[in-house]
């Protein structure tokens, strides 16, 4: 096994093998328990760092092994998965911060971090995932080890919302592996190629394939949150602030979109899924889950549900630019996979650090919260302003492409769609920064809990991840020309699909 | 080195400990059983091996050649039913040894007892002479009974239910065998296997329903599963496993080779949808009665009816279909055989362990579980894994077999019973795990345990999951139907 | 269960059961002749299996590892009454009441006929109907009249001892299947040697067999010993 | 119409009255006599079938003598069970609940 075998399997290890020291870790050793996290989501980055410089030089990074002759497990460094990869370790790093100082003396520690460092190997597994079968391995593996984290408080509430996640995302799970048991009896073994290796079935097969597609696209639709699939996702905010972040930002809806990812573009392929006259049903399905999520979010007054609400609707963006055939469309949805998940842990982390911090919940306790912790809610304004698209934010660039994708494919409804999207975004955040920023306090916070020390509003711990996040959201937006933004990266990606399907 | 003939060997050395146990009695039979069952497991070991390198394997007791007199024979089937049966007892008479030190009841009459088990399900596994097997059925259904008896006044009754059932099982096929030799004037199985054909006398179709009946009942195939959970449930627990883990799997595994080996040339597909539908059955009937059981160990038992569910969805998947189709089948059924095998022991195990510890397996008591007893709680987690069929488990390489098999055949609909009966089987699986999550209450007690009494389940349960990231030796030592 | 359901269940279960003896009368009725006949294989096996009686020769040789697991079966069932009397002793019970003068005059006459009795079932058994399971129900029922006589010696009923005895049969019958592995097959007894080694295992599960049937009677749970839990 | 074809057909009735005797008697002591009908039965087509052309068979003898061996054992542990369970339950019937599933 060379080194370029080993780099994909190390990147793996190096989340789940602390992940089992972690998990018989005795509660009260904090210190090993940070040293581990830590010392796993930096040699998690350092390895991602060498292989993004390697695979822009064009090498190759695979790693082969089969259980049964037919059935492998391929982990791949391919462009696509790099994307994901790395802002699931970046991220992963900020929200180890976070979590640590968030779960601070709350119980069962070792659990949680333990079930997180799987989490976070699955997903690393998922977006690496060299073929459909693997790509099902690691989506299932997800599934499990985000159940505990949902869960972790243990309340009366929590299990039900916990029963919900488990309902919706088994269920999804259990279609997805018709679909893809189905296709690997038709094709033997399913790779993830750029353009996409179903076309080789003739004609003959078009309807097979239209089902098979609509029970992958279904399977998957439920982690991404497809409306009605999206009902787990608002439950699901019963989980603690650093899950919620890591599911909403990252893990699981992120998990969802990149598997439409992979089979439109490297299973089907961007133009047969066209030819079979599939992307314009996925395109509207996109289109009607942004304008739900929105209106839905509207109506919210709990915090996290209206992010919650939010998410559902901006993780179809990915997939509208991806059910929008061109090469532009398909930069603005891959650009918005980064870019999303960028914005919305901010947006989490400050929704934590105001429930900390104050015990605030609700939209309408946030009367000038601005003033007692200007930090954070520069931050939170910052995600906000990116999630309406406003120049200088990361949502500028994916939604500049996207409009841009919707006009050549000749979509106009699309545009429609986008902009009042925008405009809705605007409608339910413009308020809370109104109430942040411009109220006053009129009586005291629900619950404050940690003091303001100095310039620093709470636990430091808490503070740093928003900010840096929040300067990644701007530096997305600034400096998206710079030649390793994830805008160039998407650049590369869509260039390689749609070279090879003229091939 | 000198040639051993392992065939033999594998069914004396179980019989021989197994008898000096009962002289020894249970202060010393342990000791025996240790070492007996770790050489089967290098006996089965080696068996896989040569079967897996090359042609099945034949002995022939007395030199009598058959038909006059009885052949053993181990193909890859066998050979792995023996390594799952050896390789679920070692583990499980080290956690006898630590469970019967807490929890005497039942211990004086177990090592013979489980002894003779193994020897009778080693001998069912390896012959190929249909009366042989009726001796061999009665063995592993006595000694099985006499375990669940050993349970105390407690499972009395369903230790005499279980022998009735199982009585009327062996007399089936009992009749069957006698049908047979009155028609073809031998009892060995490849002689007869020449011999049946499509157009072959009534006699052999109405042999092959008694003898696939009987066999029915001893599955606890539903409708015949009545008798199943009180006795799985009610034994102690080293019984339950041994009973859900490898006692079905022994009459299912004959089921099975009669049908591939005898048979298939009567059956029609009909044959095999009308089966098929009693599997499907099985699996809803028993998991919506696990959902509804209040005790672990009746939960865990129920969970076997609706598993062995899965197992005769064998026959639709298996019978006149592609070879491709039948193959997966074939691997399929045994690979979920041997994950469950694996699963439910670990299960069963954890269960015992809980009642250790806490004195009682009620599900709704298990508050806080996890500070206490961790390793149980992974146990019966992974055990659950495997039982879903998620990866990464055997029992999801034996799903993706099996579905696969229902594609290639076309059989949609068994398709979407597997795909129900796993959605079934997270809600009673996670109906358990839920309580590891919930806060304790702190009126529940519970008491340390040794390792011995939560290790041996964690490794089977870990076994039934490793077996799903490497089976290809496997599948190579069972070969082709 | 309900009167209606318990009678639609006698019904189904007698319909049931008469149409399978319907057709397997039919069946049966069909049958041509088989194509295997044994009884010839038997009869030109017959000098070689150490025995002249064509029964004997099928259990003991031709078929021996039947019977070697049917003995297995006796011991299970003796190990099942005992778990199911839940008691760690195979020791036997005890008497119900003082036994009466003439059964015990009559029992000191009938118990060494029967063990001669035994003893000549056993040596028949190589060329006439006999052997050694009916040999051994022979002195089992000596057995069980000397206990209800009150006449068993106390040495006899040692648990230690009983346990050996029980098992010593079948563990002499595993050692002679077991010992010619060494060159060829299971039970592949050297032919000159067959007849010896039969009469050996034959006598080995007479003596088994006895104590293990009239265990089986004489430890059938009664009523005395719950109250002892 | 043979001797022995004459036992196979007396087997074949006692076997499906000792069948049907089993599942639905409940008093324990007829149940297990019904088990040793049925497995008489059995028996009896086993050698009747086999000697139909009138010649013996000292195989299905042997056969059958292996099987009554393997009934009686059968009905000693079957007896000690009901005997056990008479005295625990002063009953000689199973008792009611676990018979409805």
């Amino acid at each position: 096994m060379t080194w370029n075998d080993a780099l994909p399997l190390l990147v793996l290890s190096s989340s789940l093998l602390p992940g089992f020291i972690i998990f018989n870790l005795p509660e009260e050793r904090r210190g090993m328990r940070t040293a581990l996290n830590l010392a796993g989501a930096g040699l998690k980055l350092v390895f991602i760092a060498f292989m993004l410089w390697g695979v822009a030089r064009g090498e190759r990074y695979e790693f082969r092994y089969a259980i049964v002759p037919g059935l492998e497990l391929v982990l791949r460094a391919d462009a696509l998965a790099m994307l994901f990869v790395t802002l699931s370790a970046a991220l992963w790093f900020l929200t180890t911060l976070y979590a640590i100082g968030y779960l601070e003396g709350s119980p069962h520690r070792s659990r949680f971090f333990g079930f997180f460092s799987l989490c976070v190997t699955a997903t690393v597994g998922v977006a690496m995932a060299g073929n459909l079968f693997s790509f099902f391995f690691f989506y299932e593996l997800l599934t499990l080890s985000t159940y505990p984290l949902v869960v972790h408080r243990g309340k009366a509430s929590t299990m039900k919302a916990g029963n919900i996640y488990l309902a919706y995302t088994l269920a999804g799970g259990a279609v997805l592996l018709t679909g893809v048991v189905w296709l690997y009896g038709l094709l033997g073994r399913v790779e993830f190629v750029p353009g996409g290796s179903v076309s080789v079935l003739g004609p003959a097969y078009a309807d097979q394939l239209r089902l098979v597609f609509g029970l992958l696209v279904a399977g998957v639709g439920v982690k991404a949150a497809l409306v009605p699939l999206h009902g787990w996702l608002p439950k699901a905010m019963v989980a603690p602030a650093p899950v919620s972040a890591l599911l909403h930002a990252v893990a699981v809806v992120k998990a969802g979109a990149f598997g439409i990812v992979r089979i439109v573009y490297e299973v089907y392929g961007a133009d047969f899924t066209h030819g079979l006259g599939l992307s314009a049903p996925l395109a509207v399905l996109a289109g009607i889950t942004i304008l739900w999520g929105s209106l839905r979010a509207l109506f919210q007054d709990d915090l996290k549900r209206r992010l919650a609400y939010s998410t559902v609707s901006q993780v179809s963006y990915i997939v509208l630019g991806v059910a929008l055939v061109g090469p532009i469309g398909t930069i603005g949805g891959l650009v918005h996979l980064v870019h999303q998940g960028i914005m919305k842990i901010t947006l989490f982390f400050c929704a934590g650090n105001y429930a900390e911090t104050l015990g605030i919940h609700k939209v309408s306790e946030m009367n000038g919260a601005g003033r007692r912790m200007p930090l954070t809610t520069l931050a939170f304004s910052v995600g906000a302003l990116g999630m309406m698209s406003a120049p200088f934010t990361a949502g500028y660039v994916s939604k500049h492409y996207l409009t841009e994708g919707a006009a050549v494919a000749g979509a106009p409804w699309a545009e429609w769609v986008l902009l009042a999207s925008s405009v809705l975004n605007a409608a339910y955040f413009l308020p809370i920064l109104y109430r942040a920023w411009f109220k006053r306090q009129e009586d005291a916070w629900p619950e404050e809990s940690i003091p303001r020390r100095g310039w620093l509003e709470t636990n430091g711990l808490l503070l740093a991840p928003p900010l840096v996040s929040a300067v990644a959201v701007l530096a997305a937006g600034s400096l998206s020309e710079h030649p390793w933004s994830p805008l160039s990266w998407a650049k590369l990606i869509a260039e390689r699909q749609y070279v090879s399907v003229e091939r | 080195m000198i040639e051993i003939e392992l065939i033999p060997l594998i069914i004396l050395v179980p019989l021989l400990w197994a008898s000096l146990a009962f002289i020894a009695g249970p202060a010393h039979g342990w000791k025996l059983a240790l070492g007996g069952s770790t050489l089967q497991l290098v006996l089965a070991w080696r068996l896989a091996a040569e079967v897996g390198g090359g042609a099945d394997r034949v002995h022939v007791p007395g030199g009598w050649e058959a038909p006059l007199g009885i052949a053993l024979s181990a193909d890859g089937l066998a050979a792995v039913m023996l390594l799952l049966a050896q390789g679920v007892a070692l583990p499980l008479a080290f956690y006898a040894r630590a469970y019967f030190a807490r929890h005497p009841e039942g211990a004086h009459t177990f090592w013979p007892l489980t002894g003779f088990l193994l020897a009778a399900m080693n001998a069912l596994f390896l012959s190929a002479d249909i009366f042989n097997l009726y001796v061999t059925l009665e063995l592993v259904g006595l000694a099985a009974v006499g375990l669940v008896a050993s349970g105390g006044a407690g499972s009395v009754a369903a230790a005499l239910r279980y022998l009735l059932a199982t009585l009327l099982g062996s007399g089936s096929y009992l009749l069957g065998v006698a049908l047979l030799y009155g028609a073809y004037g031998t009892v060995t199985l490849p002689e007869l296997a020449s011999q049946v054909t499509e157009a072959s006398p009534p006699v052999a179709m109405l042999a092959a329903g008694l003898m696939l009946a009987g066999m029915a009942v001893k599955t606890a195939l539903f409708p015949f599963h009545f008798w199943l959970p009180p006795a799985h449930g009610g034994a102690p627990s080293p019984v339950s496993a041994l009973l859900s883990a490898l006692v079905i799997k022994a009459s299912f595994y004959l089921a099975a080779r009669l049908w591939l080996a005898l048979f298939l040339p009567l059956a029609t597909p009909s044959w095999g949808q009308v089966i098929g539908v009693l599997g499907a059955a099985a699996i809803f009937w028993g998991s919506f009665m696990a959902l509804r059981q209040a005790r672990l160990k009746m939960l865990i038992a129920y969970s076997t009816v609706a598993q062995v569910g899965y197992l005769f969805l064998f026959f639709p998947l298996a019978t006149h279909t592609e070879p491709a189709a039948a193959q997966s089948a074939l691997q399929g059924v045994t690979l979920q055989a041997l994950a469950h095998g694996l699963a439910k022991a670990a299960m069963f195990a954890a269960a015992g362990a809980v009642i250790l510890s806490t004195g009682h397996d009620r599900i709704m008591q298990l508050g806080g579980i996890t500070a206490h007893m961790p390793v149980t709680v992974f146990t019966l987690a992974i055990a659950g894994v495997s039982l879903m069929g998620l990866p990464p488990s055997a029992g999801f390489l034996a799903k993706w077999l099996l579905i696969d098999s229902a594609i290639v055949s076309g059989q949609w609909w068994w398709i979407v019973v597997m795909i129900a009966g796993g959605l079934l089987t997270a809600a009673y699986v996670f109906k358990v795990l839920r309580h590891a999550f919930l806060r304790a209450e702190q009126s529940e007690v519970y008491k340390p345990l040794p390792r011995l009494v939560e290790w041996p389940g964690f490794l089977l349960a870990v076994a039934s999951l490793a077996l799903g990231l490497r089976a290809a030796e496997l599948l190579n030592v069972l070969g082709t139907p | 269960m309900t009167r209606g359901t318990g009678r639609f269940r006698k019904m189904l279960v007698s319909v049931g059961c008469a149409s399978l003896a319907g057709a397997a009368v039919f069946a049966v009725m069909a049958l041509p002749e088989p194509a295997v006949r044994l009884a010839g294989p038997v009869e030109a096996n017959m000098d070689r299996s150490g025995v002249t009686h064509p029964v004997t020769a099928v259990l003991l040789n031709f078929r021996g590892y039947d019977t070697l697991l049917e003995i297995a079966v006796l011991l299970l069932a003796l190990l099942g009454v005992a778990a199911a009397g839940g008691s760690e002793k195979i020791g036997l019970r005890r008497l119900p009441s003082a036994p009466h003068a003439f059964l015990q005059s009559l029992t000191r006459l009938m118990a060494p006929l029967m063990v001669l009795a035994a003893g000549y079932l056993l040596w028949a058994g190589s060329h006439r109907p006999g052997g050694a399971f009916q040999a051994a129900a022979v002195l089992a029922a000596g057995i069980v009249l000397l206990f209800l006589a009150g006449l068993l010696p106390e040495r006899l009923q040692s648990d230690r001892l009983l346990r050996v005895g029980m098992v010593a049969g079948f563990l002499v019958f595993l050692a002679v299947a077991a010992f010619p592995l060494a060159g060829g097959a299971l039970l592949q007894y050297p032919v000159p040697l067959a007849g010896a080694l039969i009469l050996l295992i034959e006598s080995g599960l007479t003596i088994s067999l006895a104590l293990i049937l009239s265990g089986l009677f004489l430890r059938l749970p009664d009523e005395f010993e719950e109250e002892e839990e | 119409m043979t001797p022995g074809l004459l036992f196979a057909l007396t087997g074949i009735a006692l076997f499906s009255s000792g069948v049907a005797g089993l599942i639905l008697q409940t008093h324990l002591l007829r149940k297990i006599i019904a088990f040793n009908v049925m497995g008489s039965g059995a028996f009896l087509v086993l050698v009747g079938l086999a000697q139909r052309s009138g010649e013996p068979d000292p195989v299905s003898q042997a056969m059958v003598l292996t099987g009554i061996v393997v009934s009686i054992a059968a009905t000693a542990l079957a007896l000690a069970l009901a005997r056990r369970l008479l005295n625990l339950t002063g009953e000689m019937r199973f008792p009611a609940e676990g018979q409805d599933d």
